[in-house]
C-alpha cells in the first residue's frame, strides 16, 4: 500500500533534514544550479512542492537524477533550507519505491569498455545515488 | 608527525599516481603516512538522506581506526575527505546515528567523533607549513601559471567541511605559490565538474567542464591541479586537450625535484575494469 | 496586625479562561492575614482600580496582593491606585498569572493550582512589606548625545532649541555621518549634502552645542539625572582652533596612500587630510599610522608649509570629564563586508561594488567626480546588474537575519539615477521581494520599472565571475522559471547594514541592553520606542534598528523630546526599593563597597550602641541617591547586615517557603 | 460569576481523573528571575503563547546577584526538587557586573552541592535576555525536563517540612 | 623548638618592660600542661604562665578580634604572638578592617608543627605528664605516671599540621624563627580529590554520617578566625535562616555549607574548625573543596598571603567559567 502523497512528503522532509518552511522563495538555490537546465523541476521548485506535500510528480520525474550533488544550493541558501537534501531525499525515496534501479551492475561492463578511464569513484557514486 | 592515511579504492586503481606522488612527498618532507589495516571503501558519496546508517559504517570504521592508533586520520582524495569528514560530523554531533553506529559495529570502545581528518593539503599548510615547503623546493616551477581546481567536495557544505573560504578559497593557491609557480585566481575554481552524473550524461559534464577551462584559460591559466580523481576524469575527457591537467600531489612531486611526472595515462595508472569493480567493493 | 486584600484579575478571557479565578479568590480568603478577597474583569480599568481602592478604605488593609499581569506591565497603575486610597504604594504585590501562568498553560486545573500558589507567594511576601518612601535626585541639565550622524545632529539640535546644553562626541574627524557619504536621497532625489550641510553648520554654530569630534566615550557613571562621562579626545595632531581649514597641507603631504575611508576605500587620501569639503569642524587631522614624521620622526612638511601655524606633533590624547542628566545612543550603522559572499567576486573583481560605494562613484565630490566608471578600466559601462538583500534576511550565519530596510528603496534610486543621466545603460535589479512601506515609496519604484525601463527580476543572484573583460551573472527568474545569465560591466551588491561596531562597547557602558544583532533594545517596541529600558537612554536612528533618513530624522526629534522631558525636571523621584545596612550587625569588612558598581556605599566609623554597650566602630552606609538596587551587596555581606528593602531576605525566603510548600 | 463555572462543571471527570493522577510526585521548581532580562523574558514567553510546566514557580529579584546562596539552600529544605537561576547575559547586566558575581557564587556552590553528593543538574544558571522569550521557554522545558529524570529530591529535601 | 621557645618567653617579658605594648596576647596551659588556650597577659607579672610549646595549636587571630584588643587604640598596644599560619588570618582581618594594625606588635614565633594530645593518646600511652622534645625536634619523650616513651612527632601532629602550608610568616613586626624558608607539607587537597573521586551516593553517605555527629556545639563558628561576625546570620532573626536545634539531616547541612560559603574566599585554611571540633567532624574537608574549586576556577588564590588582597569572590573575569559547567561535567 503506497502512502497517501502528503505523508510521503513528511517522510521527504524528516529524513532530508530540512526545514523547508524556512525557503523565503529567494531562489539562489536554481540561480546556482550548474544542473539546472538538465532538470525538469529545479531545486526552488523541489523545496516549495515538498512543503506544499505535492511530491508525486517530482517523484516520477528522471530528471532528479542529474543533480549533481555539488552541493553549491546547501552553501548558499540565505536561510539554510539545503535544497540538495530534499532532492536526494526525493531520489532516494523513488528508488525504494520502485524497487528499481537507475543504475545496474550490467550495465558497468559497457561504460568500462567505452571508457577504460572511468574512476572508481565514479562507478561507487552512481551506484549509491541511483541505486535502491 | 604520524598520521594514519586511507587512500580510498581509486587511489589504489585509477588515481595511483595522486596516492603513489603522495606519499613519495610525504616521506620527502618527513611525514609518516601510515596506511590503515583492511580499510573499506568510504561509499564515495556521503548519504544525505538520515535514515540510512549502513552506508556510513565503513567510513566509522576508518576513523575508528585511526582513533584507536591515536592518530589524526589523513585523506587525499576528495571524495573520501567528503565523506570521511562528514561521517565524523555526525558521529560528533547526532546522537542518533551515534547510537546506531555503534550499536551496529560494538566496537570496544565506543566511538564519538574523537578524530580529526585531515586533508593532504591541510597536513602541508598546517603541519609542515607552505614556508618550510617552499625551502624543501629544489625544483621551483617558476613561470608556469596554475589554476587551481577545488571542485565541490572539499569546499561544501563549509560549516561542516570547515576546509577553506567556501566562494574565495586559497589554499591551493598557496600550495602553488610555495612551489615557486604563479597560481591563477579564477570563479569557476569551486563549480562543478559534472562529477558522477558523466555516466548519465556526458554533455552535462562536457558543458561544465568547457565553462571551467574557459573561465581559467581566461584568467591566463596555462595548467590545473586538482585532488580529485572525478575532477580530474571529467577535466581530461572534457577538456579540449590544451590545458594539461595534473594532481596536486604530482606537481608536490616535480617541485620537490623527486623525479619528472609522467604523462597522463602512461603512468602507475592502469588497471583492468575488473579490478575497479571489485575494489570498490561493489559487490556487496 | 496584618489586614491583606487580593485581587484577582480576569483580563477578560486572557485570565479567566485558564485560570478559575474564583477559586483562587476562595483560598485567597482563608489565608493567614487576609482578610478581604475579590476578582473582577478589568483590575486596570477604572472600575477596577476602584474597587481597591473602595476596598483599601472600607477594610482598612495594610498590603493588596493584585493577581493580574506582569508587574513590568501594571504594578504602577496599582501602586498609584492604592497610594490614592492612601495606602503606602510599596506596600503592593503583584501575583503575575497572566504572563507567568495563564498565557502559558492550557490546563485549567494546572493553571488554577500554579495561581494559587503565586498568589500565596505574593501574600507571604506582602505580608513582610514595609511602607517605603521614594527618594529625590537631581537633574543635571545637559545631555550627552553619543554619534554625529543625521541622528544625533537632529537630536542635538532638537535639545539645544528648547534652550538645553548638548555635547556631541563624535569618533570620526567630522560630524556628518553616513548621510554625508550619499549623493542624492530617496524618494525626492534631492542632494543629500545639500539638506545635510545646513544642519551640520547650524549645530556648529549653536550656543548650546558642543561638538567633540575624533572622540570616543571612555567611561560612564552615575545613572539618570547624573551621568558622569569621561571622554577621550584622540590626539589630532592639529590646533582645532587654530586651522583655518586651507587645506595647504593635504596638497604638500607626501605620504598619500592613505585609503579615503570617506570615499569607501575607492581612492586615496594624504595622511594629513580634511575628511571631506562640508568636513565640520573644518580642520585637518593627522592619520598617525601613516604620517612619515609621526613614525620615524623625519619629514615635518605640513608643519613648514601651515601658515597658521597648527601642527602639533607631540599633541596627546585628552580626557573631558562631564556630567549629563540624559544620554543619547545615535551610533549608527555600517555595511556588511561584501566578501563573505564571494559567490557575488566581491573579492575579486573590482567592478562588482557595494551599493554605498556606487553612492561615492556617482557623487560628484566622489573618486570619479561623479561620472558613472567601471572602477577596473575607468570605461563607461554599458550594463549594470544590481543585486539586493546580499546578507539581508540571511540566517545561514553569513550574514543577518532581519530586512536592511532601506536597500530596497536606495537600488530604485540608484537604477533610476544611472539611467536618468545615461540612457545608453541596461540596468537589471534581482529582487526577492520589493518593500516600499512609506509614503510616496511604491510610487519611487514604479517610476524605475515603468518610466526608466529598470528591468526587475525577481530571483536571486548565484553567481557572478569574470570572463572576456566583464562580469557574467548567473541568476535566476522565477516568474518565468529560467536560469538567467546577463553579461554586466558593473554588479552592485545592496549589502546588508548592521550596526556600528562600537554599538555594543558604548550600550554596555550605559548598560543599555542590546539584541543579538548589536541593536539597542527598546523599552518597549511599541510604546517606547526611542527610550532604553535603563533609565535616562534614549536611542536615535540606525542604532534602534535599521531606517531611512525621514525616520531617522523623526527617531532623533522624538529621543530628543524625551530627553526636554527629562532635562526639564528638577528632582528625580528615586526608586525606593534600595540597599540598607544594619549598623548593628555590620562589621565593616569592605567587601559589600568592593561589589557596589556605582559606589553607593561608603564607611563611617562612629559610636554604636549595641544594647547598651557602647563601642566605636566602622560600619557601611548606603547613599540611598547612587543605589540602583541590585543587591550585589546584600549577597557578600557575610553578616547579612546588608539587606534590599522591598527585596529583603525574609520576603525571598517567604516566597520561596511559599511556593515550596 | 465567572463565566467559565460551565466549563469547569462539563470537564468535571476529566479534571478529577487528574486530581488522582497528580497525587503522583510532580516536581517542585522555583526560579529566580532578574527583573531586567529574564523575568521580561519570561514575559516574552508569556505574551508569546510559548508554555513551560506549571511546576516552574518565578520568584523577581532586581538581579542574579541578588540571589543568596541561602535562598537556593532554603528551597531544597522546603523540598523543592530544582532551583533555576536566570540572569541577563554576561556583558549586558542592567547593573553592569551584577551577573559576573553571580556566576562565580553559583559555580562555588554548584560544586559543593555535588559535593556533598546532591545530584547534578538539580541547580542550574541560565542567561535569558528580554528578546529571548523562545529561549526562556525552551530552557525552563529542558531543565523541568532533567527534573523529572532526576526524580525527586529525597536527599536534601527536608522531610519535616514536606507535610 | 624548646630553643625558639625560650627565646619567645623571654622576648615577650623584655617588650613588656620596656613598655613596647602593654599586654601579651599568648597561650596558657589549662588543667594540664597540653590545653593550652589563648590568654591575655595584663601584667609582667603574669607572663610566668606564658607557655609556647607543642601544643599550642591555637591562632590568637580570632582572639584578637573577639577580645576587641586591637580595636581599641587607647589600651596601648597589644603584643601577639602569631605561628606562620595565624599569621594569613591576621593579614585577612586586616584586609576586612576587623584590626588595627598600629595597635598591634607581631612576634612571629617559629613552629615546627603541633602536636595532638589525643593521637599520642591513641598510641596507647596513658597518664601523661609531660613531654620532651629532642635536639632536633623529630622526636618526643613523653612522660607518664607509668614511666617514659619516645615517639616520633610526625605521627602526632594535629590534623591541620600534617600538611603544613609553609613556615613563612606574612606578617610581623619581628621574627624568632629558625625554619622560615621551610615549604609545604604533603597535599591539603588529596584528601578533597579522594571525597571526589567516590560516587555521589557515597559523598553523600560519607556527610550524612559525618553531619551526623554535629551537636551544634558553634565551636567551630568560635574558632574561626573567618567568622568573625559581630552577630551570626544562624543567630539572627531577620537573616531567615536562623536555626533552631539540629532537627533533622538537612540543617546541619544547610548550617555548614552555608557556614563554609560565607568563608569561602576570605578562609585562610587554618584548620581551626577541624581542631575545635569535639565530634571529630572534618570540617576542612568543606573549606579545602571551596579554596580548590577557586584555585581552579580562578587561579591560584590564598586568603590572608597578604593584607588588601580582593578576594575571588568580590572579583569576576568576563570569561569565567558558567556555573553550568560545573553540574554538567558529567552524569550522575
Amino acid at each position: 500500500m503506497r502512502l497517501p502523497e502528503a505523508e510521503i512528503a513528511a517522510v521527504v522532509k524528516q529524513i532530508s533534514g530540512s526545514d523547508v518552511k524556512k525557503c523565503m522563495k529567494c531562489g539562489k538555490c536554481s540561480a546556482t544550479c550548474p544542473a539546472y537546465g538538465e532538470m525538469r523541476f529545479h531545486p526552488h521548485q523541489f523545496v516549495t512542492m515538498v512543503a506544499r506535500g505535492r511530491v508525486d510528480e517530482l517523484l516520477k520525474d528522471e530528471t532528479v537524477a542529474r543533480c549533481l550533488s555539488c552541493f553549491a544550493c546547501v552553501e548558499r541558501c540565505p536561510r539554510g533550507v539545503e535544497p540538495a537534501n530534499v532532492v536526494a531525499a526525493i531520489r532516494v525515496i523513488a528508488e525504494r519505491e520502485q524497487g528499481g534501479s537507475n543504475f545496474v551492475p550490467d550495465e558497468v561492463p559497457g561504460l568500462i569498455e567505452a571508457d577504460g578511464e572511468i574512476p572508481q569513484q565514479a562507478l561507487v557514486s552512481a551506484f549509491r545515488r541511483y541505486r535502491k | 608527525m604520524t598520521y594514519s592515511y586511507y587512500p580510498g579504492c581509486t587511489l589504489k586503481t585509477k588515481a595511483k599516481d595522486l596516492d603513489f606522488y603522495g606519499r613519495e612527498c610525504a616521506r620527502a618532507l618527513g611525514v609518516e603516512l601510515e596506511e590503515i589495516e583492511e580499510w573499506q571503501c568510504c561509499g564515495a558519496v556521503y548519504p544525505v538522506v538520515r535514515d540510512e546508517i549502513a552506508t556510513k559504517l565503513s567510513a566509522v570504521r576508518a576513523l575508528m581506526a585511526a582513533r584507536d592508533e591515536g592518530r589524526e586520520l589523513l585523506t587525499l582524495c576528495s571524495a573520501c575527505h567528503h565523506v570521511l569528514t562528514r561521517v565524523n560530523h555526525d558521529m560528533l554531533t547526532d546522537p542518533d546515528v551515534r547510537a546506531k553506529a555503534n550499536n551496529y559495529l560494538k566496537p570496544q570502545v565506543p566511538y564519538a567523533g574523537e578524530t580529526k581528518v585531515v586533508h593532504y593539503l591541510q597536513m602541508l599548510r598546517d603541519e609542515v607549513g607552505f614556508d618550510v615547503l617552499a625551502k624543501a623546493v629544489k625544483n621551483p616551477l617558476k613561470g608556469r601559471k596554475i589554476g587551481a581546481y577545488y571542485g565541490c567536495l572539499l569546499l561544501r557544505p563549509s560549516k561542516v567541511m570547515a576546509f577553506d573560504d567556501p566562494e574565495d578559497p586559497r589554499i591551493i593557491e598557496d600550495f602553488i605559490k610555495a612551489l615557486g609557480a604563479t597560481p591563477v585566481v579564477y570563479a569557476m575554481r569551486n563549480e562543478c565538474c559534472g562529477g558522477y552524473v558523466t555516466l548519465k550524461s556526458e554533455e552535462q559534464s562536457r558543458e561544465n567542464v568547457q565553462r571551467i577551462i574557459k573561465n581559467a584559460r581566461n584568467h591566463g591559466a596555462e595548467e590545473l591541479i586538482t585532488a580529485c580523481p572525478l575532477c580530474m576524469y571529467n577535466l581530461r575527457k572534457f577538456g579540449d586537450g590544451g590545458m594539461r591537467i595534473e594532481y596536486i600531489t604530482e606537481l608536490l612531486y616535480e617541485a620537490l625535484g623527486l623525479g619528472s611526472v609522467q604523462e597522463p595515462g602512461t603512468g602507475a595508472d592502469a588497471g583492468t575494469p575488473a579490478d575497479a569493480v571489485c575494489g570498490a567493493g561493489l559487490k556487496s | 496586625m496584618r489586614r491583606i486584600g487580593v485581587f484577582v484579575c480576569w483580563c477578560g478571557s486572557n485570565i479567566a479562561a485558564t485560570v478559575d479565578v474564583a477559586a483562587v479568590v476562595a483560598d485567597a480568603k482563608v489565608q493567614p492575614g487576609v482578610v478581604f478577597a475579590q476578582d473582577y474583569q478589568y483590575m486596570c480599568s477604572e472600575a477596577g482600580q476602584n474597587i481597591i481602592k473602595d476596598a483599601i478604605k472600607e477594610h482598612q488593609l495594610t498590603g493588596i496582593v493584585v493577581c493580574s499581569c506582569s508587574p513590568r506591565m501594571h504594578e504602577a497603575t496599582f501602586r498609584k491606585a492604592a497610594a490614592a486610597a492612601g495606602l503606602n504604594p510599596y506596600m503592593v504585590e503583584i501575583a503575575n498569572v497572566r504572563e507567568h501562568c495563564s498565557w502559558i498553560h492550557k490546563d485549567k486545573e494546572a493553571g488554577t493550582e500554579k495561581a494559587r500558589v503565586l498568589m500565596r507567594a505574593a501574600v507571604a511576601k506582602v505580608m513582610l512589606n514595609v511602607p517605603l518612601k521614594a527618594g529625590e535626585s537631581r537633574v543635571v541639565k545637559r545631555a550627552l548625545v553619543i554619534g554625529g550622524g543625521i541622528a544625533g545632529i537632529q537630536t542635538a539640535l532638537d535639545i539645544a532649541d528648547a534652550g538645553f546644553q548638548v555635547d556631541i562626541v563624535e569618533k570620526n574627524a567630522t560630524i556628518g555621518g553616513r548621510m554625508a557619504q550619499l549623493d542624492k536621497t530617496f524618494p525626492t532625489l534631492d542632494c543629500s549634502s545639500c539638506i545635510l550641510t545646513p544642519k551640520m553648520v547650524e549645530a556648529k554654530a549653536s550656543e548650546n552645542i558642543r561638538l567633540i569630534t575624533y572622540a570616543e566615550v571612555e567611561e560612564v557613571g552615575g545613572f539618570v539625572g547624573d551621568f558622569k562621562v569621561k571622554i577621550r579626545k584622540k590626539a589630532r595632531f592639529v590646533k582645532e582652533d587654530v586651522c583655518t581649514g586651507c587645506g595647504l597641507c593635504m596638497a604638500k603631504c607626501p605620504s598619500k596612500k592613505g585609503l579615503n575611508e570617506f570615499n569607501m576605500g575607492l581612492n586615496n587620501r594624504p595622511a594629513i587630510y580634511i575628511p571631506f569639503a562640508q568636513a565640520i569642524p573644518n580642520v585637518a587631522v593627522i592619520d598617525k599610522t601613516q604620517c612619515i614624521k609621526l613614525n620615524t620622526g623625519k619629514c615635518g612638511l605640513c608643519e613648514k608649509v601651515c601658515t597658521a601655524k597648527a601642527i602639533d606633533y607631540t599633541m596627546q590624547d585628552e580626557f573631558i570629564e562631564e556630567e549629563y542628566g540624559a544620554i543619547v545612543m545615535a551610533t549608527g550603522f555600517r555595511p556588511i563586508d561584501a566578501s563573505k559572499f564571494d559567490e557575488y567576486s566581491y573579492s575579486t573583481c573590482k567592478d562588482v561594488v557595494t551599493s554605498l560605494e556606487l553612492e561615492r562613484i556617482m557623487n560628484a565630490a566622489g573618486p570619479t567626480g561623479g561620472v558613472l566608471l567601471r572602477p577596473s578600466d575607468g570605461k563607461h559601462p554599458h550594463s549594470v546588474v544590481f543585486v539586493q538583500c546580499v546578507g539581508s534576511r540571511d540566517v545561514s550565519g553569513r550574514g543577518k537575519p532581519y530586512c536592511s530596510k532601506i536597500c530596497c528603496m536606495y537600488t530604485a534610486k540608484h537604477a533610476m539615477l544611472i539611467r536618468d543621466k545615461y540612457p545608453d545603460v541596461d540596468v537589471h535589479v534581482f529582487y526577492i521581494d520589493v518593500r516600499t512601506p512609506g509614503k510616496n515609496f511604491d510610487e519611487f519604484y514604479r517610476r524605475a520599472a515603468e518610466q526608466y525601463d529598470v528591468d526587475y527580476i525577481k530571483g536571486q543572484v548565484g553567481k557572478v565571475w569574470e570572463e572576456d573583460g566583464h562580469l557574467v551573472v548567473r541568476g535566476v527568474d522565477l516568474i518565468s522559471n529560467e536560469q538567467v545569465i546577463l553579461n554586466a560591466d558593473m554588479v552592485v551588491l545592496a549589502t546588508a547594514i548592521e550596526p556600528d561596531p562600537t554599538a555594543r562597547k558604548v550600550a554596555n557602558m550605559l548598560t543599555a541592553s542590546i539584541d543579538t544583532n548589536d541593536f539597542i533594545t527598546e523599552a518597549h517596541p511599541k510604546l517606547r520606542p526611542v527610550e532604553s529600558p535603563t533609565a535616562g537612554i534614549f536611542l536615535s536612528g540606525v542604532c534602534q534598528g535599521p531606517k531611512d533618513i525621514p525616520e531617522t530624522v523623526s527617531q532623533a526629534g522624538a529621543a530628543a523630546s524625551k530627553v526636554i522631558g527629562l532635562l526639564c525636571k528638577d528632582k528625580l523621584t528615586t526608586n525606593p526599593c534600595v540597599a540598607r545596612s544594619d549598623e548593628l550587625l555590620c562589621n565593616g569588612c569592605s567587601c559589600c563597597e568592593k561589589v557596589c558598581p556605582y559606589g553607593a556605599i561608603s564607611y563611617d566609623t562612629h559610636l554604636i550602641n549595641d544594647h547598651g554597650v557602647k563601642e566605636t566602630r566602622r560600619v557601611a552606609l548606603v547613599n540611598e541617591a547612587l543605589c540602583q538596587g541590585c543587591g550585589a551587596c546584600t549577597v557578600v555581606c557575610p553578616s547579612g547586615a546588608m539587606d534590599l528593602k522591598g527585596f529583603s531576605n525574609k520576603q525571598i525566603m517567604a516566597e520561596v517557603e511559599a511556593i515550596c510548600l | 460569576m465567572p463565566v467559565n463555572e460551565n466549563v469547569n462543571a462539563d470537564n468535571g471527570s476529566a479534571a478529577e481523573a487528574q486530581a488522582t493522577e497528580t497525587k503522583q510526585w510532580k516536581p517542585r521548581i522555583v526560579a529566580f528571575c532578574c527583573n531586567w532580562c529574564s523575568y521580561a523574558g519570561a514575559d516574552l514567553a508569556g505574551s508569546s503563547r510559548l508554555s513551560y510546566p506549571a511546576e516552574i514557580k518565578i520568584i523577581r529579584v532586581p538581579c542574579s546577584c541578588r540571589v543568596n546562596p541561602t535562598f537556593i539552600l532554603k528551597a531544597f529544605e522546603r523540598g523543592a526538587d530544582g532551583v533555576i537561576i536566570c540572569g541577563c547575559h554576561p556583558g549586558d547586566c542592567h547593573y553592569s557586573t551584577g551577573n559576573y558575581y553571580a556566576r562565580r557564587r553559583m559555580a562555588l556552590l554548584f560544586s559543593m552541592l555535588d559535593y556533598i553528593g546532591v545530584e547534578r543538574g538539580r541547580t542550574r544558571v541560565e542567561w535569558v535576555s528580554a528578546a529571548e522569550g523562545a529561549r526562556f521557554s525552551q530552557v525552563m522545558n529542558d531543565f523541568a525536563k532533567k527534573i523529572s529524570e532526576l526524580g525527586e529530591n529525597v536527599k536534601v529535601g527536608d522531610l519535616r517540612c514536606r507535610q | 623548638m624548646q630553643a625558639v621557645s625560650k627565646k619567645v618567653l623571654d622576648r615577650a617579658r623584655e617588650l613588656m618592660r620596656d613598655g613596647t605594648v602593654s599586654r601579651v596576647a599568648g597561650w596558657k596551659a589549662g588543667e594540664f600542661f597540653y590545653d593550652c588556650e589563648p590568654a591575655l597577659f595584663e601584667t609582667e607579672e603574669s607572663l610566668k604562665d606564658l607557655v609556647y610549646n607543642r601544643f599550642c595549636a591555637a591562632n590568637l587571630s580570632k582572639f584578637l578580634i573577639t577580645n576587641d584588643i586591637a580595636s581599641v587604640a587607647d589600651r596601648g598596644r597589644t603584643l601577639v604572638l602569631l605561628k606562620p599560619c595565624d599569621t594569613y588570618s591576621f593579614n585577612q582581618l586586616l584586609t576586612e578592617h576587623r584590626l588595627s594594625r598600629d595597635n598591634v606588635y607581631i612576634l612571629g614565633v617559629g613552629c615546627e608543627g603541633m602536636c595532638d594530645v589525643d593521637r599520642i593518646r591513641a598510641l596507647g600511652i596513658k597518664g601523661i605528664t609531660g613531654v620532651d622534645e629532642s635536639e632536633d625536634g623529630k622526636k618526643l619523650t613523653v612522660r607518664t605516671l607509668y614511666g617514659d616513651g619516645e615517639i616520633d612527632v610526625d605521627g602526632v601532629l594535629v590534623n591541620k599540621c600534617e600538611t603544613c602550608k609553609g613556615k613563612a610568616h606574612k606578617i610581623f613586626d619581628e621574627l624568632i624563627s629558625d625554619n622560615e624558608e621551610e615549604g609545604p607539607r604533603g597535599d591539603r587537597f588529596e584528601c578533597v580529590r579522594e571525597l571526589e573521586s567516590m560516587a555521589p551516593a557515597e559523598r553523600f553517605a560519607f556527610w550524612q554520617k559525618e553531619l551526623s555527629k554535629c551537636i551544634r556545639c558553634n565551636a567551630c563558628r568560635n574558632a574561626c578566625p573567618a567568622c568573625s561576625c559581630r552577630k551570626c546570620v544562624f543567630d539572627n532573626n531577620a537573616s531567615g535562616i536562623a536555626s533552631k536545634a539540629n532537627t533533622d539531616s538537612f540543617e546541619e547541612k544547610l548550617f555548614h555549607i552555608i557556614r563554609a560559603f560565607h568563608v569561602a574566599g576570605r578562609c585562610t585554611d587554618c584548620g581551626e574548625c577541624s581542631r575545635v571540633c569535639p565530634q571529630g567532624i572534618p570540617l576542612h574537608l568543606f573549606n579545602r573543596k571551596y579554596i580548590k574549586d577557586i584555585n581552579e576556577f580562578y587561579g591560584e588564590f590564598a586568603a590572608g598571603e597578604e593584607a588588601g588582597q580582593r578576594g575571588p569572590l568580590i572579583s569576576f573575569e568576563a570569561g569565567d567559567r558558567e556555573p553550568n559547567s560545573v553540574s554538567d561535567k558529567g552524569g550522575d
